[in-house]
């Protein structure tokens, strides 16, 4: 796949179509991969990597990129990414005409993390495509199940269709059985104190680094309310539990009927706080109460927080619903 | 740092009594900004006003705070008060101390905390308060009146008169409305007819009036002076402009079979009819729930005999739209379905009757041209029992109306004197809870039927009417005789409580007008502002907005005219000028505002900014149209990030607020 | 030298916290951190914690002074925490060495009294690295991760904690500890250091000389290109120093506090005449020079950096110093 | 020494200026009580209601908040409350999610003829609220100085 991936890159770029391509571009190790614009062949045929630690979101680039001068840009997006950029094209924040979007087939992505907590430490390189791996390390090499290290998010995927490309590497494909729900259904099983000690626990860990919203798709703000001190709720650090749990319920609020559950604030999170069951609350209480929705599948239909029905569930419903009584 | 004064009102007792006014203004007097705080007997008082003018400008004010009634009451005054002083109408806050705490709350101690810290929130508010500018919207010089009953058409006749056109919208073939069906008029006994069939001729022969019957709303856009309203005419499979109202095709058409409305399904019409004689317009009216043609294809008979060639069975339901300054909600009321009330046998016997099938009954153009005969025999009745507030002042509400209908009384009255007068051979029984005849010449009006003409008046409620071999045996009890009493009646009458047509619900939904529990439209003040709607260009005429008899009605619907009379002849209306407006640095362009917009306000312009290193960026902005905004903010909150404001209840505002109160 | 069987190290931990507040390296290994000793607490399998030790030393947060406002009257008051002695436990070579830097910067003149009066009452106990991570370069700054500095340092082998005094302070902390016998650790096996991928770091060019041909290389800004502009390097950074001065408003007191912040931030430094580094790559620049250049150049060549990998771990994009060094130190012929 | 007073809790009703808002004037006009520590605060619609204001008013001491607007379909800007309906059911079942004790948030719609809903609705609120206790789970400590 990384050498059809390469392949096109260097053709969307001498055919003259695009002057730069995004993409990701090997790092030290195996898995450090950043993403890059690449501008020409050698670099292409040097740096360009597609494996199974591309997990970076492209779509969010594009903004910036899509509003810069010159030919197109080349955007490689992965399924999940495609969500991400169609939904921003929704919100008029990304220039379609200017993108020449590359839809990606994709396996799954790893999880460095899990490959540690599989007991396997000083990580120098990892090889091999479908079901085994091979990992280098300080201490040797050792092989892994792929499904074993998949990230939490790849392993409930929701969909493996490329949404709105110019085209494609690799095959189209499809919208999966997603047991994406069953930790937010298991929170929700819980008593309240249950819940509070669990989240308490999560987000008092939370360094305030704005790793996820900076890279959330949907926290694309040209100013956040939280570093604006003119919105009353700026603040650069998290002084006690009240402005943690603030900036993350603002924040899943905010992002609510747009998130595309792509995952990448719990991959970001240093702290490994797991925000995606804030975001994927959110997308279960909508799909529950006003219907099946998931933004970004589709350019036309209204997000949920900026429709209505007559006959919507009252407030109470969270009454009603409760688990613990 | 503004300069803030603090006003804080006893009115009267009504806030002094159970807040310490004294001890209110001078914890205000130690917050931060103000500079100036007093209490007085009446602020809204020439001479407090006049205090608060003084004191704007001899401290030089820039913030007013009013402790004092709801804002609903007197924020208007205040703002007024202090623009004449030179300051902007918009840096004055109410603390709603009256309404609010000191009638809600008996001991002092609580009152005075609680008015202390209202007067706060408003201090913080005003603190952030931003001088505001109200912009302008054109009027479109013409009214809409929806109704056209004796309510609609005094209202359209007064507004015409001033010079403005108005449309009248009847969901009838005719206008009229109940009063068409009524014979006999109280306290003053002259026929209904008589005086109302001239105004509506006068109504149909107004240059400035355009009867739009058998049309109704369909939908409601816009706001007060700009209003676009879709009104379906409904087929009615007869050219307006070609039919004279001959009324032969009413003759001749086969289908013979149709209960008449206008007589309640006393007698029947023709599929195709005229409602009654002095219909307007006068025009016949295909029923395509009973036209053979219409239903099956076959028959055409009227369209034969048609001189004028005015039959079109291929006609459709129209769809127009038009632009109105305001609207007048005429929609009247219908009795209520006597369907619950099973003890007076009103199913099982044609001779127990609602007064209104009375009226009809006793009316010339009636189904028995106007002798008193009973609808199972046609024979004369000798005893008549009228039974009251079938309905009306009802606890629970379950079976009727919690209201008294407030007409039942005087028509009751009526129809017994009429009785007697007519068939002094007749006894006439009224059962009553209590008799109600607070109006001019009402009570003696009542007194003459007991005194004059001896109605039985009996104080207490029927509790069972069983028809038993052509009779209708009554059993009611006498509250003062304090006895049961039995009475073998001939006919049964009774005085159906009133409610609100049916067509009233969905219409204030479109009018964003609001109602009560029981669907009368609410008043923007029960006492002050009786015939306004609380939404701006909204007007209430008749009995929409309560029960009332023919009068009060043609009074409120002179007061509606005048008030839409005094809205029309303004060429621009000062917008609200506590709008959205967005601030273009912040602005991601998403459009997410503009998606929860209910008037379309919301525009998008693609613009330069200066981006870093001396760059420029091409953004997508929202943009306000200050006009159109009504200011409801729900756009503030679908924004992420915080651009879009509303003036007057910003974010800042409503967060120093919630700090103050909380603190 | 001292030991400890392992098996007592529970009973040290004990004895250790019952004379003051003790911290030590806890938790899963993703979400390691120090924490206050309680009963039952285990040693982290992680070799280093998400934090670093400095903030036991300068926290996230941190108040400086309190203004009470009584009706139209100003009060200020003194709301510093209070001062109390603390051992840190486990510290790692890297971590260690970070204090040496921020010393340098809050203990110069103007001292910074709140960092001061911790580090007066803090006592730092360091642990030896035996495994160390693949993104681990301490040793290309010249630390020996094998033979910790601090107030104590400290080697494990299967059997024994070993411990030596190498301050005043430290002397007095094992000095009143019965479970601790004398015995001196085996030599440390170094061989696995010296297979480390990123041991040899080119930092030739760095330092003070080459300052403006470094700030103007063009590769700055195909390495800042992707960078989001999170404070996730400045955060989990053992020597990163900046802070921003707030205030929080209670309603009747404003609370003025200090907080972390970062020079990736848009608004780091903002001014009323604006950003003075307005785009990305100037923040991102600004980042990596002062940890490789401007330190340096006014502290005797020490670099601002330590070696110990976090920002290579936590990156949400795995842009980091070690790509910069590399970018920018590798002379192209 | 004072006997510790009985909790009273702090209370901030959000009430929509067309509807709610008038209900509250009205159970004021028409005397029916209510405790004191219910504060109103007046809003255009009831969807002017941020998410903000309600974790600000909890932050600042508010043990309960409740959201007062028209009837659905009621709406003076037709379809305000629609919005508002949805914002705060999603938003208080992630307080839910939260741990955060569901009772301390309640959306009521009361029409301005209600004015005895509103008092009935708002005496209610107080009671469940001061079941509750003191709100600690949302509660900003810098904002409880004494």
């Amino acid at each position: 796949m990384q050498e059809r991936v390469k392949a096109k890159a260097i053709e969307l770029l001498e055919s003259g179509v695009c002057d730069r391509v995004l993409g990701w571009k090997a790092g030290e190790f195996f898995y450090d991969v950043t993403p890059a614009v690449f501008t020409s062949r050698e670099e292409i045929e040097k740096e360009f990597v597609f494996g199974p630690f591309c997990g970076a979101n492209m779509s969010k680039y594009l903004i910036a990129e899509s509003r810069k001068e010159g030919k197109k840009v080349g955007a490689f997006l992965k399924p999940c990414d495609t969500y991400s950029f169609q939904q921003l094209q929704k919100e008029h924040r990304i220039w379609r005409e200017n993108v020449y979007a590359v839809g990606v087939q994709c396996e799954g992505m790893c999880d460095i993390e899990a490959l540690k907590a599989a007991g396997i430490k000083g990580i120098l390189g990892a090889e091999g495509s479908g079901d085994t791996l091979t990992v280098h390390t300080l201490y040797g090499d050792k092989s892994v199940e792929r499904k074993a290290v998949l990230a939490e998010r790849c392993a409930c995927c929701k969909s493996k269709k490329l949404l709105g490309c110019d085209e494609i590497v690799g095959e189209q494909g499809e919208e999966l059985e997603s047991a994406r729900f069953e930790q937010v259904a298991k929170l929700e099983a819980m008593t309240p104190d249950e819940r509070f000690a669990f989240w308490r626990g999560e987000l008092s860990r939370c360094i305030r680094c704005n790793a996820c919203r900076n890279v959330c798709p949907a926290c694309s703000c040209e100013k956040c309310v939280f570093d604006n001190p003119n919105s009353g709720i700026e603040n650069k650090a998290a002084s006690n539990s009240f402005e943690e749990n603030l900036f993350h319920i603002i924040r899943a609020f905010h992002v609510a009927g747009r998130c595309t559950d792509c995952g990448e604030c719990s991959r970001v999170c240093p702290q490994h706080i797991p925000l995606h069951l804030l975001n994927r609350k959110f997308i279960k209480d909508i799909n529950e109460l006003y219907g099946e929705y998931q933004a970004g599948a589709d350019m036309d239909t209204r997000p949920p927080l900026m429709n209505f029905q007559m006959d919507d569930p009252e407030p109470s419903v969270v009454h009603e619903r409760g688990s613990d009584q | 740092m503004q300069k803030i004064g603090v006003f804080v009102c006893w009115c009267g007792s009504n806030i002094a009594a159970t807040v310490d006014v004294q001890a209110v203004s001078d914890a205000l007097a130690k917050e931060p900004g103000v500079v100036f705080s007093t209490n007085y007997q009446y602020m809204c008082s020439q001479a407090g006003q006049d205090m608060i003018q003084e004191k704007i400008r001899e401290f030089g004010l820039t913030g007013v705070v009013v402790c004092s009634c709801s804002p609903r009451m007197h924020e208007t005054t205040f703002r007024k008060t202090c623009e004449k002083a030179g300051l902007n109408p918009y840096m004055v806050e109410i603390a709603n101390i009256r309404e609010q705490c000191s009638w809600i709350h008996k001991d002092k101690e609580t009152g005075t905390e609680k008015a202390i810290i209202l007067g706060r929130a408003a201090i913080a508010k005003v603190q952030l308060n931003a001088p505001l500018t109200a912009g302008q919207s054109p009027v479109v010089k013409r009214a809409l009146v929806i109704g056209g009953g004796i309510a609609g058409i005094q209202t359209a006749l007064d507004i015409a008169d001033a010079g403005f056109p108005v449309d009248i919208v009847e969901t009838k073939p005719t206008i009229g409305g109940k009063m068409t069906q009524i014979d006999k008029t109280f306290p003053t006994l002259d026929c209904a007819a008589c005086i109302l069939t001239p105004k509506m001729v006068d109504a149909a022969q107004n240059e400035n009036i355009n009867i739009l019957s058998y049309s109704e709303v369909e939908a409601v856009k816009g706001f007060v002076g700009n209003f676009s309203v879709t009104i379906r005419r409904k087929a009615r499979f007869v050219d307006e402009t070609k039919c004279t109202g001959c009324g032969l095709c009413t003759e001749k058409c086969p289908q013979k079979k149709v209960p008449n409305e206008f007589n309640l399904g006393l007698d029947n019409r023709r599929a195709i009819y005229i409602p009654f004689a002095q219909a307007v317009p006068k025009v016949a009216t295909i029923d395509p729930n009973y036209c053979t043609m219409l239903k099956t294809g076959k028959c055409g008979v009227c369209s034969k005999v048609c001189t004028a060639g005015a039959i079109d069975y291929q006609q459709k339901d129209e769809l127009i739209e038009r632009e109105y300054g305001a609207i007048v909600a005429a929609t009247g009321f219908n009795p209520i379905s006597m369907d619950k009330f099973d003890e007076f046998a009103y199913s099982q016997s044609p001779d127990v009757v609602t007064s209104l099938e009375f009226e009809r009954l006793m009316n010339a153009a009636g189904p028995t041209g106007g002798t008193l005969l009973r609808p199972s025999d046609g024979t004369h009745p000798h005893t008549l029992v009228f039974v009251q507030c079938v309905g009306s002042r009802c606890d629970g509400g379950e079976k009727g109306k919690p209201y008294c209908s407030k007409i039942c009384c005087m028509y009751t009255a009526k129809h017994a004197m009429l009785t007697r007068e007519k068939y002094p051979d007749t006894d006439v029984y009224v059962f009553y809870i209590d008799v109600r005849t607070p109006g001019k010449n009402f009570d003696e009006f009542y007194r003459r039927a007991v005194e004059e003409y001896g109605v039985h008046y009996i104080k207490g409620m029927v509790g069972k009417v069983v028809p038993e071999n052509g009779k209708l045996k009554v059993q009611a009890s006498d509250l003062l005789g304090g006895q049961q009493l039995h009475i073998d009646a001939d006919m049964v009458v009774l005085a159906a409580a009133i409610e609100p047509d049916k067509s009233a619900r969905p219409l204030a939904t479109m009018l964003t007008a609001s109602m009560d529990t029981n669907d009368f439209f609410t008043e923007a003040h029960p006492k002050l502002r009786p015939v306004e709607s609380p939404t701006a260009g909204v007007f209430l005429s008749g009995a929409c907005q309560g029960p009332k008899d023919i009068p009060e009605t043609v009074a409120q619907a002179g007061a509606a005219a005048s008030k839409v009379i005094g809205l029309l002849v303004k060429d621009h209306l000062t917008c609200n000028p506590c709008v959205a407006s967005s601030n273009e640095m912040m602005c991601n362009g998403c459009s997410a505002c503009e998606k929860v917009c209910p008037y379309g306000a919301i525009t998008y312009i693609d613009k330069d900014f200066r981006g870093p290193n001396r760059t420029t960026l091409r953004r997508r902005v929202a943009q306000v149209n200050p006009a159109v905004c009504q200011g409801c903010g729900a756009c503030t909150v679908a924004c992420p990030s915080g651009a879009m404001d509303l003036k007057g209840f910003s974010n800042a505002q409503i967060m120093a607020e919630v700090d103050a109160i909380c603190k | 030298m001292k030991k400890c069987p392992i098996s007592q190290l529970d009973a040290l931990f004990a004895a250790l916290a019952a004379q003051q507040k003790l911290y030590i390296p806890t938790g899963e290994a993703k979400t390691a951190a120090f924490k206050p000793w309680e009963e039952g607490m285990k040693l982290t399998d992680a070799l280093n914690t998400v934090r670093s030790a400095k903030d036991l030393f300068f926290p996230q947060v941190e108040n400086l002074v309190n203004f009470k406002v009584t009706g139209k009257e100003i009060e200020i008051i003194e709301n510093r925490d209070p001062a109390e002695p603390f051992v840190v436990f486990g510290v790692r070579a890297c971590d260690c060495r970070s204090f040496d830097i921020l010393d340098k910067v809050f203990l110069c003149d103007p001292v910074d009294t709140y960092y001061q009066t911790r580090r007066e009452n803090g006592v730092i106990m360091t642990m030896a690295c035996t495994e160390p991570e693949e993104t681990c370069f301490c040793t290309a700054f010249g630390i020996d991760p094998t033979d910790p500095a601090g107030d104590v340092s400290c080697w494990t082998d299967s059997e024994n904690l070993y411990l030596r005094a190498n301050t005043e302070k430290g002397e007095k902390l094992l000095s009143g500890l019965p479970m601790l016998s004398e015995g001196d650790a085996p030599a440390a096996d170094k061989s696995v250091f010296e297979r480390l991928p990123l041991k040899n770091l080119p930092l030739d060019k760095f330092g003070g000389e080459h300052m403006m041909e470094l700030f103007n290389r063009p590769e700055w800004k195909g390495l800042a290109e992707s960078c989001l502009g999170c404070g996730t390097c400045t955060f989990v950074c053992p020597t990163c120093q900046c802070y921003d001065i707030k205030e929080f408003n209670t309603g009747d007191e404003i609370k003025r506090f200090r907080c972390w912040d970062s020079c990736m931030y848009s608004d780091f430094t903002l001014m009323s005449a604006g950003q003075p580094r307005p785009t990305q790559l100037e923040r991102f620049r600004q980042r990596f020079m002062h940890k490789l250049v401007y330190y340096p150049s006014t502290h005797d060549g020490e670099f601002g950096c330590v070696g110990c990998g976090r920002c290579l771990q936590k990156c949400p994009i795995s842009m980091n110093i070690v790509k910069v060094a590399k970018t920018l130190g590798e002379e192209k012929e | 020494m004072q006997v510790k007073e009985e909790f009273k809790p702090t209370i901030v009703a959000f009430c929509c200026n067309w509807c709610s808002y008038a209900g509250a004037d009205l159970s004021g006009t028409n005397r029916l009580q209510y405790p004191a520590n219910v504060k109103i605060i007046r809003i255009p619609c009831s969807c002017r209601l941020n998410p903000m204001f309600i974790l600000r008013a909890f932050q600042r001491g508010a043990d309960g908040v409740i959201l007062c607007g028209c009837h659905p379909g009621d709406c003076h800007y037709t379809t305000g409350n629609y919005y508002a309906r949805r914002r705060m059911t999603l938003l208080f079942s992630m307080l839910d999610y939260l741990g955060i004790e569901r009772e301390r948030t309640r959306v009521e719609w009361v029409s301005a003829a209600e004015g005895a809903k509103f008092a009935a609705t708002m005496n209610d609120f107080v009671e469940t609220v001061t079941k509750l206790g003191e709100n600690k789970r949302l509660e900003d400590l810098r904002c409880k100085s004494e």
